[in-house]
């Protein structure tokens, strides 16, 4: 394989933006969009892994390197930013204010490339926030109300995060003296450095209390943009936690409890929120929500367990590897269901379409089966306390996800299509679809997973589908709809000025008869995100109380709020 | 004698008090010129005889002539007291305590006189016999320079401000008579004076003084030619003594390396030189400083 | 020949001359200043050279005869006298200026007659000798008020004459008091003078002829009238050279001991502060250009005597050394100031300062000479002023003189007030000047005022040589 | 002794009251009078202080001083005067 | 020569001035080559300037003014730093304002002043002691003031007298303190670590008072916070003006100012012996959060941004306040990246009113499109002022940030984070009407806008970036700002 220097990672995409400043010049960057990844691609797979690259008078000193725990990263966020790339091509061929969109993309993914290769602290930090600034870009796209309103949220989030990674760098490197990345995961860090940096970076994964931004910014970005976003730089978030956090060397049951709580309070919430949405893309997000607080959940654990770590690690990457093929695979679906009439081929981009749903939700014999089987072997080894519970939780995970995936799929079914947007949409889709089946095969070294497992597997995905059976029927007889509820469930109730009413894109099913809550005569405006609050807030008292008592009181008798589910 | 003396002061006292306080313009100006005259008695008395010659001329005679001049073109005195009776007891009372003080401070002096020793022992270095004539052209002469120019300078801003010049109108058959006899004796006294000043009481400033006062009667009694050229003849005349008394300073700086320093022996010579065009040069200035120059063609 | 012989005869010399025909007035005079301030500039070298000498006049030893003292002071003074006229006469010699009503050649008599006078008096060292010159500068200062022939100009120069003659007369008193104290009257009396009762009594009587010849704060009634009214190349040598004379002569006296005795310091310091905030109130409250600026010297004066009045005598040599460096900065400013005062009313027709700004006219050097000049009446660096009051209030927070280090920054603030008053009047415009605005084209006048007024700049940083020669003076 | 004694008073006497004239009035000439009173008030009493009444004789130059103040005077009362002319001559305020 | 290359930099631009003022009007090819070729020329000088010094060389050229006074000019690594940021903004600053004042009134006089003010801000960069740098702080507010009220507005003057008020106010309590502390410790040069000596044993009680003086006179072009009402009020200004002027060179005097003082007169251990250096860092950080605060609320661009610099500037005081060498290091640097990020916002705004008449945020829609340049060059002065890392306001707050920490003090981290939101909260929102918003239908160009006028806020973006990626190479701000602490701190 052909030595990619590690410092072209990030360089291509900054060349290309800089080009792309040239208007002459234009025309012939875009199409260059989504080979630019390739290099990082290639860097990526290259056998010898390209040697690390300091360049001292870069910022402080800035140092890339391949590190191992990188290498699946920058390979997989590689892929799916030249296939989203590729479908923003297509999708905003006549948009007016394309060249700005893409002028946001390359600095998105120079960004995101180059964090998974920088070493040093400050170079770290410029890709990370280069990454989320420029996403603010992508969120604010279609220049609508909705969009202003989600960028308005995105960019609160984002910045506040990104301050508080600062103050925790910033700290962290004080400490140590050094201003490499490695360094900040080490002993001498105060406490508080560390617990700053998470929090910067759990913004940017989407934990529960923090994860208002993503259901917004995913339905008010364009379908690749939303691909990029959940696919790609969620799981940004997640490697810098891997990086900072004290992984491996002593148990921290203080920080995994909260971590542990927040996950699980993510995948609770995830599915109950994200069932009430009439978008589909918002319905994806809070299967992206759920997700990657199972992620997190995996990182408490290993908080909890070091001697876990060495198992638990590679089963995160999978995992994460795996959901962003799922993930991107069905946002990339989006057009592609725009751009079929209803009708047969619709039918079969539906039947692709559930392909990755079913991965995403563990089905055996795919990549999410390999994924969740691997990250239960690691789970097993440190059994003991609350872990125990780690079981009955991915039992949760895989129901709710399956629950939202059949959401989705009916409310894609549902979708009118847009003759404005190009046929060969669907190309990236389907190179995306192609990579998520051949997933498996994909991986250098599958762990191994017994066959008992598989069944094991196929339990949730059986619940889910009665259930959702037993639901529609219900609803059919009653003649009720379920109200969509407006996005930003918490924020939509602070918005100041009376936003016009968001007009999504996607409109709602309109069906005659009752809504699940039935409309009182007076004209009592509809409030149906009442409801959905006092879930969230029980849902999070019950996690914080979990993180209060902590391992050792685990035995005493619960609140009588976790039987009821 | 002293019951002399303070009759003189009294009456001098009065004098003055009428000069001041009398509404009617010409009876204060004559109540003025007498307390001249009374004051150049007590300058004799006061063994001060040059100061009293040329008090006597100019003080009285030259000053009572302006007076009366700018008298008539004035007009009467308006316009009642200023600032009522608690301002003029106010200032009687501050003057009253000035002068007690200076009067104490003075009658209470019994300083050093080192000036007379001194005086009297450089007498004869200085080429006159006359002390206050040596005192004026050669110990101090510095002092009378600069008195010239002063003179010279009011000539200079009289004449820039060009008031109405004096018009004589007929004063009477007596007038010229007077004038026939008053000139050439005025020009003898004046000759004598200036050459009495090196030994005894006199000099320039008296005679310029005499001299004026007869050139005034002939002015007076329309004698003499007003022409222009005479006027500016005099102003000329009247601003050469400056330069003369300058130009002996240099030459005598350049002779002697001394300025105003005569040359040894010669004292006499300069100072007899340098009175001579003084006394010219102040009768002119007098003169013009009363007729007031020629009106301007543009005024 | 030595230059301090010549120094005063000269200017006589040639007032003669110009008196005489008024056709050949202005070369002459022209050609007498510029020999007067080459003298002064010889002066001065001969001085840093051989240090201070006392030349007898007519061979006479001192108290017999008079004695020229030419030291440093005498010698900055006369440097002083020296440059503001040659600016003045460079003004004056624009003939297309209209001149006075009276006379057009009568300026340079009068002006030569006071430079002469002057000379005469900063060499002097002998009290009654100061009267006579004294008598002299009076009476050329008066012809110079009633330059113009304005009915205002010849009232306040009557006043101006007659308060300057009851000034003389006072001094007058005074030497006669100190004959009868001490028996002479030459400057070296003055030590034995503070002795006795009637020796203070003289001094006393001198400072109050001093004072209202200075215009000095409750006696300064006569100035601003005259000031204000005289034509601007007058009320320049008024303003700058005039009324530092009777200052200087106060200065010499406390050096030679003379002030030692307290009231007179406090009263000057106290007379100082009030002229100040006096003259600064009217300032700020006048309508007329020529008045703000008489009433600015009313307030300088002011600042120069409280720099007089506490510093004790000449034991403390930086305290007066700022006295005399605030003089010769005021000179220049105020020199400059006035004579660009008189160019703007030439130009604009008027004086009135809520007129400055006209559209058609835009401001010219005139204007700027004046701002210039404002910067170093104010004191702000890097002018002589700023150099002037940062020695005095060094010394004065030396002796720990808290309240009249306060009054000379209040004084300070007070100048900055009032003269930003008419600078930033000729900043406006704007929008809407006229399109076909000329500037003023460039007129003797303007090249006098800008050369004083950066001469008054470059003397703050040129001020080494007048501190030098400071170092020199006889005391 | 006696003799200056006498003229002391009348120096001072004659400067008071020209003092407290010039204080009181306003009209030009009687100002100018006042002077010239002030001005022979003050020879006097210099004068007056150089007069030895032992020997008879006065020191010469305070004899010079009063005659430089003569002479002073009167160029300086023309040049009043003359002022004085021009302003009355217009209009009388 | 080597020794009288800082008066040759003084003199490039204090002779120009006056023949400049006498020019008339209409002659404006040969005075825009004068003042190109004086900036040009000066550039150059302080380069080889800055050759020099770096190779350790020392230039001193002086004359005596008075016994005990002297006005000195020195070059030292210090002064380097102002020197380089002043004459190259100038250079900058000239060509754009000749391309803005096209066609206006009275360039001469404006001109004239332009350059006069340089001069005073390259002599206080130069001075060698307090008296020389109270001569030239004093005349730089001279030389500012006709530029604040150029346009002869009533508006104008309403803003040139309050800016004369504050100034000359300061001017007046910079010259009590200076006159004080030369009346106690006679001469007072600069010189590293402090001269004063014994001083604040035995007068402790008038040393700490003549500190508070020198820093409230200087405080006011520092636009500290009870001080800095002349700030937004002289925005009043054209465009160039408050550029160069309100941005970088009197506020970075008074900036400059305050170092100096706590640098080379007082030195750094006796600043913190009197115990002095916690109160002005409070006062600093006061500043930071009030100017901050302030500016969300301005819908004026330029008043925005006028609040914006006096809370930046406050970050290089508080760098000066904390006692430490990291904390420096971040306060010197920031001296430059402040001055250069400013002065492209500046600049663009200018570009905007001039180009559209567009003055306020509120009419900000849609700039990104109908002026892509100028917007991208504000866009990356905003980013740099927010502290986003690739830029140059980043690596300022970094060492901020690490210097609080050196000295114990968390809170200076805290104050960082929220000041870099507050930043956030008044950037943003304009980047997203100018880009993210479709411009007003009824726009149309006020007037074409030629590269005089697009070029500078360019090159100086290019600063920008360049200043924060660069940041290590050794002849960047950052190695010089170390190369100036390890003289005073070591």
């Amino acid at each position: 394989m052909i030595a990619v220097p590690i410092w072209l990672v990030p360089a291509v995409p900054l060349a290309l933006l800089v080009a792309f400043c040239v208007p002459v010049l234009r025309p012939g960057v875009r199409s260059l969009v989504p080979i630019a990844p390739l290099a990082g691609l290639l860097a990526a797979l290259a056998d010898p892994v390209p040697a690390p690259a300091r360049i001292d008078w870069l910022m402080l000193g800035t140092e890339f390197a391949m590190t191992d725990l990188g290498r699946p990263f920058v390979a997989f966020t590689a892929a799916l930013w030249s296939l989203a790339g590729w479908q923003a091509l297509r999708l905003l061929r006549d948009d007016p204010a394309r060249d700005r969109f893409f002028a946001c993309m390359l600095m998105a993914m120079a960004g995101n490339l180059g964090l998974l290769v920088a070493q040093d602290i400050a170079s770290f930090y410029a890709f990370f926030a280069a990454m989320s600034l420029s996403s603010w870009g992508l969120v604010l796209h279609g220049m609508g109300a909705a969009q202003r309103f989600a960028g308005r949220v995105y960019i609160g989030f984002a910045i506040a995060g990104e301050v508080v990674l600062f103050a925790g760098l910033s700290l962290a490197s004080f400490a140590t003296g050094d201003t490499r990345l490695a360094a900040t995961a080490g002993p001498e860090v105060p406490a508080l450095a560390t617990a700053l940096m998470a929090a910067g970076l759990l913004v940017k994964l989407g934990a529960v209390p923090l994860h208002l931004w993503l259901p917004l910014a995913h339905a008010a970005a364009p379908a690749p943009a939303s691909a990029v976003l959940s696919g790609a730089m969620l799981k940004a978030g997640l490697f810098g936690l891997m990086t900072i956090l004290p992984l491996g060397t002593e148990a921290e049951p203080g920080a995994a409890a909260t971590l542990a709580a927040i996950a699980l309070a993510g995948l609770i919430l995830a599915p109950c929120l994200g069932l009430l949405h009439g978008d589909p893309k918002a319905v994806l997000a809070y299967s992206s929500v759920g997700q990657m607080s199972l992620m997190a959940l995996g990182l408490a654990a290993a908080l909890a367990a070091p001697a876990a770590w060495p198992a638990i690690a590679p089963a995160l990457v999978l995992l994460a590897a795996h959901h962003a093929f799922a993930k991107a695979a069905l946002f990339l679906g989006v057009p592609t269901i725009w751009a079929t009439a209803r009708g047969p081929a619709r039918s079969a981009v539906l039947v692709l379409l559930a392909l990755p749903a079913l991965a995403l939700a563990g089905m055996p014999a795919t990549s999410g089966a390999t994924a969740k089987a691997a990250l239960k072997t690691g789970l097993d080894g440190a059994a003991d306390g609350w872990l125990v519970w780690l079981e009955p939780a991915l039992f949760a995970a895989s129901l709710g996800t399956a629950l939202l995936m059949i959401r989705a799929l009916i409310l894609l079914a549902g979708a009118a299509p847009k003759p404005d947007v190009a046929a060969d949409v669907s190309l990236p889709w389907l190179a995306m679809s192609g990579l998520v089946v051949a997933g498996p095969w994909l991986v250098p070294d599958p762990p191994v997973t017994d066959a008992a497992a598989g069944l094991s597997d196929l339990a949730p995905i059986v619940v889910a589908v009665a259930l959702a059976v037993g639901v529609a029927v219900v609803l059919r007889g009653a003649r009720l709809s379920v109200a969509t509820m407006p996005p930003g469930e918490v924020l939509s109730l602070v918005a100041r000025r009376p936003e016009p009413e968001p007009v999504l894109a996607l409109s709602a099913p309109v069906r005659r008869g009752h809504a699940l809550v039935v409309r009182r005569s007076r004209p009592l405006t509809p409030r149906p995100e009442r409801g959905a609050l006092a879930i969230l807030f029980v849902a999070a008292a019950l996690a914080f109380a979990m993180a209060v008592t902590g391992p050792e009181t685990t035995h005493e008798p619960e609140t009588p709020m976790s039987d009821t589910l | 004698m002293i019951a002399f003396d303070i009759v003189l002061t009294l009456g001098l006292l009065a004098c003055a008090a009428m000069a001041l306080t009398l509404r009617d313009r010409t009876a204060s100006i004559a109540a003025f010129v007498v307390a001249g005259l009374l004051i150049a008695l007590s300058w004799v008395r006061l063994a001060a005889p040059d100061v009293a010659l040329a008090e006597a001329a100019i003080g009285a005679g030259v000053t009572g002539a302006l007076f009366l001049r700018s008298a008539r073109r004035i007009g009467p005195i308006t316009g009642g007291p200023v600032g009522g009776m608690s301002a003029s007891i106010a200032a009687a009372l501050g003057a009253g305590g000035l002068s007690a003080a200076l009067f104490w401070a003075f009658a209470g002096t019994s300083g050093p006189v080192p000036y007379p020793p001194l005086v009297a022992a450089n007498l004869e270095a200085s080429g006159v016999t006359n002390p206050v004539t040596a005192v004026l052209l050669n110990f101090r002469a510095w002092d009378t320079l600069l008195e010239i120019a002063v003179l010279a300078v009011a000539l200079a801003l009289v004449v820039m401000l060009g008031p109405a010049p004096v018009v004589p109108r007929a004063l009477g058959e007596l007038v010229l008579p007077f004038a026939r006899i008053v000139v050439p004796l005025a020009i003898l006294v004046a000759g004598h004076l200036l050459w009495q000043g090196a030994t005894a009481p006199g000099g320039a400033f008296q005679a310029g003084a005499v001299l004026a006062g007869g050139m005034l009667a002939l002015v007076l009694a329309g004698i003499g030619p007003a022409g222009e050229r005479i006027v500016r003849g005099a102003l000329l005349l009247g601003l050469a003594g400056l330069a003369v008394f300058v130009g002996a300073a240099l030459a005598a700086e350049g002779l002697t390396g001394r300025f105003l320093g005569y040359p040894a022996g010669a004292e006499k010579a300069w100072i007899i030189a340098i009175e001579a065009s003084l006394t010219l040069s102040i009768a002119a200035t007098l003169c013009l400083l009363f007729t007031g120059p020629v009106r301007r063609p543009h005024q | 020949m030595t230059e301090a012989s010549l120094i005063v005869s000269l200017p006589l010399l040639a007032a003669v001359v110009t008196a005489a025909s008024a056709r050949v007035a202005r070369p002459v005079g022209l050609i007498a200043t510029a020999a007067n301030a080459a003298l002064a500039i010889l002066l001065a070298r001969r001085v840093l050279a051989e240090g201070a000498q006392v030349t007898h006049l007519g061979g006479w030893e001192a108290p017999l005869g008079i004695a020229f003292e030419t030291d440093g002071l005498a010698a900055v003074m006369i440097l002083m006298a020296a440059i503001v006229g040659v600016a003045v006469a460079v003004q004056a010699s624009d003939d297309r200026t209209p001149r006075s009503a009276t006379d057009p050649g009568a300026f340079w008599p009068l002006w030569l007659a006071t430079l002469g006078a002057m000379n005469a008096l900063f060499l002097s060292a002998d009290l009654f000798n100061l009267y006579v010159t004294f008598e002299i500068l009076g009476l050329a200062a008066v012809g110079l008020t009633a330059l113009t022939g304005t009915r205002r100009a010849l009232r306040a120069a009557f006043d101006y004459l007659s308060a300057g003659l009851a000034g003389s007369l006072l001094l007058l008193l005074g030497v006669a008091l100190a004959y009868a104290a001490a028996g002479q009257v030459d400057l070296s009396v003055v030590p034995a003078l503070t002795e006795s009762a009637q020796g203070r009594i003289s001094l006393a009587l001198i400072f109050a002829g001093l004072a209202v010849k200075a215009a000095l704060f409750p006696l300064h009634f006569w100035m601003p009238a005259a000031h204000s009214s005289a034509a601007p190349v007058a009320s320049a040598l008024l303003s700058a050279l005039v009324v530092k004379a009777a200052i200087y002569v106060a200065l010499r006296l406390s050096l030679d001991g003379g002030i030692g005795a307290e009231p007179l310091r406090v009263a000057m310091a106290a007379a100082g502060a009030g002229a100040m905030l006096w003259g600064s109130w009217h300032a700020l409250r006048a309508d007329r250009l020529k008045l703000l600026v008489a009433h600015s010297t009313v307030a300088q004066v002011g600042l120069i005597s409280l720099a007089l009045g506490v510093a004790p005598g000449a034991a403390d040599s930086t305290l007066w050394h700022a006295a005399v460096l605030l003089m010769l900065s005021h000179a220049f400013a105020k020199a400059a100031m006035f004579l660009a005062v008189g160019r703007i009313a030439e130009e604009l027709g008027h004086d009135r300062i809520s007129g400055l700004n006209r559209e058609e006219l835009r401001p010219g050097a005139a204007e700027f000479a004046f701002a210039v000049a404002a910067v170093s009446l104010i004191g702000l660096p890097p002018t002589a002023g700023f150099v002037g009051k940062w020695v005095l209030i060094e010394g004065l927070i030396d002796r720990d003189a808290w309240i009249w280090v306060a009054l000379v920054f209040a004084g300070t603030v007070l100048s900055a007030a009032y003269l930003s008053r008419v600078v930033s009047r000729c900043l406006r415009g704007g929008p809407h000047v006229a399109p076909g605005a000329r500037r003023p084209q460039w007129r003797a006048g303007d090249v006098a005022a800008l050369g004083l007024a950066v001469s008054a700049l470059l003397l703050g940083l040129g001020s080494a040589l007048p501190f030098a020669l400071l170092e020199i003076t006889v005391t | 002794m006696t003799t200056d004694l006498v003229y002391h008073v009348a120096g001072a006497g004659l400067t008071g009251l020209a003092l407290w004239r010039l204080a009181t009035c306003r009209d030009a000439l009687r100002r100018i009078m006042a002077l010239n009173v002030l001005a022979i008030g003050i020879a006097m009493v210099l004068l007056a202080s150089g007069f030895d009444a032992a020997t008879g004789r006065t020191d010469p130059v305070p004899q010079a001083f009063a005659l430089t103040g003569i002479v002073v005077l009167v160029s300086v009362t023309a040049a009043l005067l003359a002022l004085a002319e021009r302003i009355g001559g217009r209009s009388n305020d | 020569m080597s020794d009288l290359l800082p008066l040759a930099i003084l003199l490039t631009s204090l002779g120009v001035a006056p023949v400049i003022l006498a020019l008339p009007d209409h002659w404006s090819r040969l005075r825009t080559a004068l003042n190109l070729g004086a900036a040009t020329i000066k550039v150059a000088l302080v380069a080889w300037l800055s050759m020099a010094v770096a190779s350790g060389a020392d230039f001193g050229v002086g004359i005596a003014i008075a016994p005990g006074l002297s006005l000195e000019l020195q070059a030292d690594a210090l002064s380097v730093l102002f020197l380089a940021l002043s004459s190259v903004l100038w250079l900058l600053t000239t060509i754009y304002a000749v391309g803005y004042l096209e066609g206006g009134t009275d360039r001469s006089r404006f001109f004239g002043f332009f350059s006069l003010c340089v001069a005073s801000t390259v002599g206080i960069a130069m001075a060698g002691n307090l008296f020389t740098f109270l001569v030239f702080f004093e005349l730089l507010t001279l030389a500012t003031w006709p530029l604040v009220v150029h346009r002869g507005s009533a508006e104008a003057h309403r803003a040139g007298r309050i800016y004369l008020i504050y100034t000359l106010g300061g001017g007046l309590a910079l010259t009590l303190g200076t006159i004080w502390l030369y009346a106690l410790a006679g001469d007072v040069p600069f010189t590293p670590r402090g001269v004063l000596g014994d001083l604040p044993e035995t007068h402790r009680a008038s040393v700490t008072a003549i500190f508070v003086l020198l820093i409230a006179g200087v405080g006011v072009k520092a636009a500290l916070v009870p001080l800095h009402g002349w700030l937004p009020v002289s925005m009043v200004a054209p465009a160039p003006v408050s550029a160069l002027l309100h941005a970088v060179a009197v506020v970075k005097s008074g900036a400059y100012g305050i170092m100096r003082i706590v640098y080379d007169v007082y030195g750094v251990d006796t600043v913190q012996a009197l115990g002095l250096a916690l109160p002005l860092a409070a006062l600093a950080a006061l500043t930071i959060l009030w100017g901050s605060i302030r500016a969300l609320r301005q819908d004026d661009l330029k008043k925005r941004l006028a609040y914006s610099t006096v809370s930046q500037v406050s970050y290089i005081t508080l760098g000066v306040a904390l006692i430490s060498p990291l904390a420096a290091i971040g306060g010197l640097a920031h001296l430059i990246h402040q001055g250069i990020m400013k002065i492209t916002l500046f600049l663009a705004a200018g570009n905007f009113a001039e180009a559209r008449g567009v003055k306020t945020v509120s009419a900000m829609d849609g700039m990104g499109r109908l002026m892509p340049g100028t917007t991208l060059a504000f866009t990356i002065g905003a980013l740099g002022m927010i502290g986003i890392p690739p830029l140059a306001g980043f690596v300022s707050k970094w060492y901020l940030g690490a210097g609080g920490l050196d000295v114990g003090q968390p809170a200076v981290i805290a104050l960082l984070a929220g000041s870099s939101l507050l930043n956030a909260a008044y950037f943003l929102p304009i980047l997203q009407r100018a880009w993210f918003r479709p411009p007003p239908e009824d726009v149309v160009p006020k007037r074409g806008i030629g590269w005089m006028l697009v070029a500078p806020p360019a090159v100086t973006a290019a600063l920008v970036v360049a200043a924060g990626l660069l940041a290590n190479a050794p002849f960047s701000p950052l190695g010089w700002t170390r190369f100036i602490v390890s003289l005073e701190y070591l």
